[in-house]
């Protein structure tokens, strides 16, 4: 047993860092590190920047164009790449249509849509979740009409994250209300965000932020060649996307991020005149969080040993779901109660902008409490942690 | 032992209620947040009408003397309606302060404008680095002929913004922490070497940050003894915790009901969440944690103006330990069973969970409050 | 709104004290304030001082020979009583059985059985749990067949409280097999624990301590004329018992008394070098739980004052009984971290020698682990914590 | 990075497990505990027959030189069956102090009868107020003559009863909590001014205070350097820390095992009550749970030898923190899922609950750990 990396995740790790040295552009860093929302065009910058250098799909086998990293080496890139600040990986493109469209997609559609998703040219969203079916996905009522060769698709979808800056939306359909069970009848639709009849309107978060959308269809036409896979069978591939999901759920290298960011500003507020870090029940919190942290690191790192030779994530991903998120809502809880009143101040967040206008105190107060409004989110979506509870006991204790 | 009210009291209860259910919706207080004031000098106007702007003023200077526990409700129900035009900072903390500065001149000039909520004045006390001690003030007013010079800087003060004038603590002698040497002096915002910078808060108030750059005033601006204002501070300090707690309370019953609505009407596989043992089960402890803070809220209410001041201390730190946990559990928890929609800024739900968030922040913390109890003998 | 005792309330809470000080026994006083056990003497003796007074049924009417305390007066009894070290009331006599009797007894038995309850000649314990009857009470198996004038009892109950000690039993038995419902065909008897054929085995829980109970029945015979009300009506007599059980299960004067034992305790042991109670952390927890007894005094007063107006305890009972139970263990657990290592020497209970060996370390030391493991039963008795969840969940959220 | 373990650690781990399965039910442990000297001499004589004895002794002095992570495969099997043969304490404990003394004669001496499982030698070091302080040593150890006469008070010496010789740790030099002037001294247990009290501790182990009263040892039982021995007893509190943790970890696997299987056959009305949704997210945590201290038992062995000492220290604090906060919650919610049944004797988990309270008591608490955590800077 050894729980350190080998000469060659090593030397991997290296390649990984002097890389990010290079290239990642300052601005971005900065404001990721300071815990501050950064604009769409930032993302895409960075997936050109990733491309460049190959690695623009890291979870990609090499035959689509990705590096073809094991679970290790994947796990080495993300944390790296959290620590240094860089943008975290949308996921819509890369790791959920992808991977369906790799294993389910004809070559023509493999063609088409895989390249430009490495490139960062297409930015894809996603038409999962429906207002009153949220962890009951099966029960969705977006109806697609097969008319000759296009479906008509009318309906709504929500929680669609970051839709506004979106070229392509993968969906999921229900194009035969009359299947025995709800399951069956469901389609995957990838549909071109400039179809006429597609509306996108904002859902404005407590945080101020304008992150999710709803997504209304009005006799949108959409080309039957973009179906992936067989009409009807939409639910098989449905459960594929969310059996990959969770990919880093754990998010231990952005929280270790946090930490850091956290520690630095408990150093610099002040109570009773000593800097806030040395109060003992403040120290004990933040021990309390770091503990944990390790904890989970290593609780990753077993999970991904397990699945570099099982090649499968088990219902294991719940239990560092779980813990992972409440790590990240105690960190962002932490830093608000660090800076005290000063959280008040509203700053509200701006992706639009990439800034968050710090109105009072010191400029690391700005966004702190806007984060924990936001970070609240966590324990609720990819499968709410009750939801994780259900499936912890349902599939390790086998209730 | 006695918990019920009087019948005064629970006419100004069902008076205040009856003015946020009817006078105070969502919809409206949305208007009122796009303002850009934040608050509405209409409102404002009809709780003066309701008598609330006068409830802690005493008699003699044309108000109702009214006591924590009518403030406590009041507090209750504007804490449901997140009503945020400035009652506790103006009709409640200002009030208290200026009582117990026992200075008749100055409660001469300022009570009968308060009384009426024609005149806002607000209490600038708090500064970077307070985190809930009262006697935390770098803010210094010099001697200077016949006035003083103050320099310094407060920050985060409620509703700063819309105040007509200030009440600014300032040392006139001592070191940052000292007990003594703590003053108050009335602070025209308009004048020179004042820099007022309003901001709205995450809960839909808002706040200033007050700078004073050196700020010539007469020495009639002194409002009582030179030197000897903390205990006058600390006191307030009490009224205001209670009044918080109070709030608090208010939002965690709206809070609850809601949530307990929602999960009822939200179905997952067919049933209503709420059929779920696990989510009823965390609604049980919700309800058990706002019972617990109703509890301390009237221990807020009757101790905040105990004659022994350890007793006093003990019982209000308490009350904001009990307060500040049972918020940050209610509000947590009903945004998690609300799920995506409770993230939402259309649903009342996250306005109530930033709210709470608020109140944990203001006046001293959860941790801070523990340590003030531990510090505080029993009497 | 007044959270203080009126002057009446307050002149007898004088009257309770002097009495606590004058008459209660020095070394039983001792023994609680250590927390160490008592003899059943002990409580036997304190019962006969008690009737001596008049009050050996504070929660009993007049015309019974009780008391007749309203709920202000028992409260302020049972917090002076508590915090003096007086002996806990052993409810089976005086709170469960009397009550039904009083209710549903005729008047023979009441006069046969009262009056030694209240003299303390009668011990009680109680025949209601079996195995694989917990929670689920109403389907027990114990028979009771009608043969002439007698019942003939077979079966075995469970978790029977310090029977080895008692002159009578109450027990449910099943005296209709037949019944449509459970809960129907139930009866109520009172059985002389002298009555050949009933066999009492200790069970020995993890504290080492004789606290409960198997009694067996085998062909125990049972006149007629003890049972309780009317036959196989036996389920609506227990439930208007478990009503009453809950009194004083918030238990707010005896945490304050374990509660200055804490301090007593975390100021003699050092850390350090300084006095436990100065640890930061130490007197954060030591802080928190008192805190939390505060806030559960006043919901407890607000609770009784509901009480006194609508003469009914509610559903409410729950909070007190969850909170009261979260905090006791609290109280418990603190102690034992308190006196670290020297909790581990095992200093058996034995409730029959008054005693518990302090076998290394200081004296307080000797009870804290023990006590610590009893009290794990505290959220599991009197209707688990869980299912006092579900009760505020249906009786109160309605759900 | 690699989590597997070797075939001999395998086979290593399989052949304890089944001394634990087929050598030592919970009958046979019954009947031991309830023996005079509440262990028995021969489930140690097996232990010692399965090579454990030997495990942590070097190989020069006829031992295994095996390592932490060995020593944790053995406490996991040890900790599910809940042995109460001194293994820790004379074959982990005494070995790894042994080793960092760097005593060639002492470990000549001492280290065959170690190996074969005759000779039982004990570490005395806690004293009344350690709390896990390693420095904290008050015993002292004067110069007198030829050699030392030691005064002082060992406290809940794990196995102190049985032990055929002790080493006592005793000041010969500074102040009760200084790193410098602590040495190791041998002592007869039988010696004149020597008193050991044994007696049993609520896990059902045993152990011993052991009082020393001017108490003659000649020079030659100095073992290392005089004054020099904190960092030897350091390192060796390490150790013993993983094992204590990975015991634990075996024991919460069995309690998670053995809460499912009975939560899964226990019936209220009329359902198991493994159906109520409650427990099983109950179950979940404490499944949560024991794998984060699984985790941490991993990093305990892996860092409990690293060279680093703030590396170490960090390692291991944080190991104890998370196992002991985790054995808290699996102990006291098996207890509570089994209701009445998990508060007797009669069933395993009791016993179990008992063991991980224990854990969570000795070498220093939660509350310890978390402050030496904070106060040892990362490296």
């Amino acid at each position: 047993m050894d729980l350190n990396f080998n000469a060659e995740e090593l030397a991997f790790r290296e390649e990984v860092r002097t890389f990010l040295r290079e290239k990642l552009p300052a601005d971005i860093a900065k404001q990721i590190k300071s815990g501050l929302p950064i604009r769409a065009q930032d993302y895409t910058r960075w997936q050109k920047i990733l491309h460049e250098r190959g690695w623009g799909a890291p979870s990609w086998p090499k035959q689509f164009g990705g590096t073809g990293w094991g679970p290790v080496q994947l796990h080495i890139y993300d944390e790296e790449a959290a620590a240094a600040g860089a943008p975290r990986t949308i996921p819509f493109g890369l790791k959920m249509v992808a991977p369906v469209i790799m294993a389910f997609g004809n070559p023509a559609q493999q063609q088409r849509f895989l390249p430009r998703i490495l490139s960062g040219e297409d930015w894809w969203c996603q038409g999962y979740s429906e207002p009153g079916a949220g962890s009951d996905l099966a029960s969705l009522k977006t109806r697609a009409e097969r008319q000759g060769d296009h479906y008509i698709v009318n309906g709504q979808k929500t929680w669609n994250t970051l839709g506004q800056h979106a070229d392509w939306i993968f969906c999921l359909v229900r194009s035969d209300p009359n299947a025995p069970k709800q399951q069956q009848g469901i389609s995957f639709l990838l549909i071109d965000m400039k179809t006429p009849g597609i509306t996108v309107r904002p859902i404005i978060t407590m945080d101020g932020a304008h992150e999710v959308n709803e997504v209304w269809f009005e006799n949108v036409k959409v080309p039957v060649e973009n179906r992936v896979g067989e009409e009807n069978k939409g639910w098989t591939y449905a459960k594929f996307l969310l059996g990959h999901e969770r990919t880093n759920i754990a998010g231990v290298g952005a929280s270790k991020r946090e930490l850091e960011r956290l520690k630095a500003i408990a150093s610099k507020e002040l109570k009773n005149g000593k800097p806030l870090i040395e109060d003992p029940l403040f120290a004990s919190r933040v021990a309390q969080v770091e503990i944990d942290l390790i904890a989970l690191e290593i609780t990753n790192l077993r999970a991904l040993a397990q699945e570099a030779e099982k090649h499968a994530p088990g219902p294991e991903a719940s239990v560092l779901k779980i813990k992972g998120t409440e790590i990240q809502q105690a960190l962002t809880e932490l830093m608000m109660y660090a800076v005290g009143p000063y959280a008040l101040p509203f700053g509200r967040a701006s992706s639009e902008e990439g800034d968050l206008r710090t109105v009072a105190g010191p400029d690391y107060a700005g966004p702190l409490a806007a984060t924990y409004c936001n970070f609240r989110k966590v324990t609720i979506y990819g499968g709410s942690n009750e939801i994780q509870r259900n499936i912890i006991s349902q599939m390790i204790l086998g209730l | 032992m006695d918990f019920n009210f009087t019948e005064e009291q629970q006419l100004l209860a069902d008076t205040v209620r009856r003015f946020v259910r009817e006078g105070y919706s969502f919809e409206h207080r949305r208007e009122i947040l796009k303002s850009a004031d934040g608050w509405s000098r209409d409102s404002w106007n009809e709780l003066a009408g309701l008598g609330l702007t006068a409830l802690n003023v005493p008699e003699a200077h044309g108000g109702l003397n009214a006591g924590p526990v009518d403030t406590m409700l009041v507090m209750n129900a504007l804490g449901e309606g997140l009503v945020v035009e400035p009652f506790l900072a103006a009709a409640v903390v200002t009030p208290a302060l200026l009582s117990r500065l026992n200075d008749e001149k100055a409660a001469a000039d300022l009570f009968p404008g308060i009384a009426t909520g024609e005149r806002i004045v607000i209490f600038a006390h708090q500064e970077p680095g307070t985190r809930g001690e009262t006697s935390h003030v770098t803010t210094r007013a010099e001697k200077s002929g016949d006035g003083y010079v103050i320099d310094g800087y407060k920050n985060v003060v409620s509703h700063g913004g819309a105040a007509d004038e200030l009440l600014v603590s300032a040392r006139t002698s001592g070191k940052p922490t000292d007990a003594d040497g703590i003053s108050i002096f009335r602070v025209d915002p308009k004048a020179t070497g004042v820099a007022v910078k309003t901001y709205k808060t995450i809960d839909g108030q808002t706040a200033a940050d007050v700078e004073l750059k050196g700020v010539k005033v007469p020495a009639s601006s002194l409002v009582g003894a030179a030197g000897k204002a903390h205990s006058a501070i600390e006191g307030t300090y009490e009224v205001a915790i209670s009044a918080l707690c109070a709030e608090a309370v208010g939002i965690m019953k709206a809070v609850n009901a809601t949530t307990l609505e929602y999960t009822k009407s939200r179905k997952q596989f067919g049933v209503p969440i709420a059929k779920f043992q696990v989510l009823q089960h965390r609604m049980a402890d919700m309800f058990l944690h706002s019972e617990q803070a109703l509890s301390m809220s009237y221990l807020a209410a009757i101790k905040c103006t105990d004659p022994d001041r350890n007793e006093r201390v003990r019982s209000l730190s308490a009350a904001k330990v009990v307060v500040g946990q049972s918020a940050r559990f209610v509000g947590q928890q009903a945004i998690q069973l609300h799920g995506g929609m409770g993230m939402t800024d259309e649903l009342m739900v996250s306005h109530h969970f930033k709210r709470l968030t608020a109140i944990d922040l203001t006046l001293g913390d959860t941790d801070f409050h523990t340590q003030r109890f531990i510090a505080t003998p029993a009497g």
